[in-house]
């Protein structure tokens, strides 16, 4: 399937895009969507392990599943206040 | 009061959203940029959001700061773009029967919006050069956001 | 602003008053009238002050505030005479660059108002009633005002 | 001497009036004061112990002298905020 995430901040100046287009498995998790972000773009690397993930604007854990349909966002450390 | 504004924030506005004729104590912190941080300039400060998620997160942190401090009200706005030095980024209003509660409530509601609102802000400098705002522990290292037990479903 | 007025209180001036550029946490709390404590009404508050040490212990207040927390601003301003429900009696505000220090010197400010400024109340009950309202231990006993190591000498 | 206590809220109201004159002891302190206020308004008996008193708008110790020129205020326990 195909998945779209959603790059916010820094995250999304390393990638040079709002939304980036991954191919995964259909039984895919947020550990894979990490993976395969990663993957497209090495410049996330050292960012990836402090992004945190978001499943239809709720934070998701590792190894939640992911669909095509999901609204996937990744989330750099938050700054806002 | 739940708002993500451009608009520059309008204190008296959010306080005036939680007064309430069996409310004591009236809280509201207003958060500004600062122009100077350790002899460092900041030109302007550009905050950016994930909007939806955000006003998601910050209903669910007012619901649960009401009902833990039994609130007679609580208020959020938060501004995105450019903020200028010595205008508001963010402001927290919260109201109760008695002051105490209007303090704990106020300081827990700001640190959980500072924890887990996905927003985010670029420091610009005297060159114009924009620098991403991450929290660091003492070694200068990237500190992830927060534990996850303390994650806030709505 | 260090201020007795018989007014009612502008709380965004107050606020104003403390705003500086190199502020980050601005913190005002407006202490209002409640209509229900406890299931008894009140109809209104009637404040009284001794105006000239109420002042001077006020500054004496604000100045030590300012240089235990290093604060940017600090600003009081009580209202004497009638005080209607859901209208302010005190502002407090401050401003400094972190927040933790706005939080503890605006706590810190209103305990020690509370606690030294000469200024009383009489709540006005339904029946038009006035009652002086005294500080008193769980044994309905009246306590005295604190301990002498802790007066403000101005 | 003749000293002024200027009285305030709930003191005031027993007192039955805004200001005292007490005939003092050139040596006064404040200790004499609060003993010639409850002599000459007992109604003040059972507040006075939790009287603080002022002088020239400080608070004063029970052993601070007065004069006749002093501005003595008798500051029931306040209520303000």
């Amino acid at each position: 399937m195909t998945v779209t995430v959603l790059m916010f901040a820094h995250a999304r100046d390393l990638a040079g895009g709002t939304d980036l287009k991954l191919d995964l498995a259909d039984n895919a998790t947020i550990c894979d969507v990490r993976e395969a972000l990663v993957n497209a773009c090495p410049e996330l690397r050292i960012l990836m392990p402090h992004c945190l993930f978001s499943v239809d604007q709720q934070y998701a854990e590792d190894d939640d599943r992911v669909t095509a349909q999901s609204e996937i966002g990744c989330i750099p450390p938050v700054s806002g206040g | 009061m739940i708002q993500i504004t451009h608009e520059p924030i309008d204190a008296a506005s959010v306080l005036a959203a939680v007064s309430d004729n069996n409310a004591g104590a009236n809280l509201l912190f207003v958060g500004t940029t600062r122009e100077w941080t350790s002899g460092t300039r900041t030109v302007e400060l550009r905050y950016e959001c994930y909007e939806p998620m955000a006003e998601r997160q910050l209903t669910g942190l007012c619901h649960n700061a009401r009902s833990r401090w039994n609130l007679t009200g609580v208020a959020v706005v938060h501004r995105v773009g450019v903020v200028p030095p010595g205008e508001a980024s963010l402001a927290v209003a919260v109201s109760s029967p008695h002051r105490l509660a209007s303090f704990e409530a106020g300081q827990w509601l700001i640190d959980r919006i500072k924890q887990v609102v996905p927003v985010w802000k670029q420091e610009i400098d005297e060159d114009g050069q924009g620098h991403w705002v991450h929290p660091v522990d003492t070694n200068e290292t990237i500190v992830g956001h927060f534990p996850p037990t303390d994650k806030v479903r709505t």
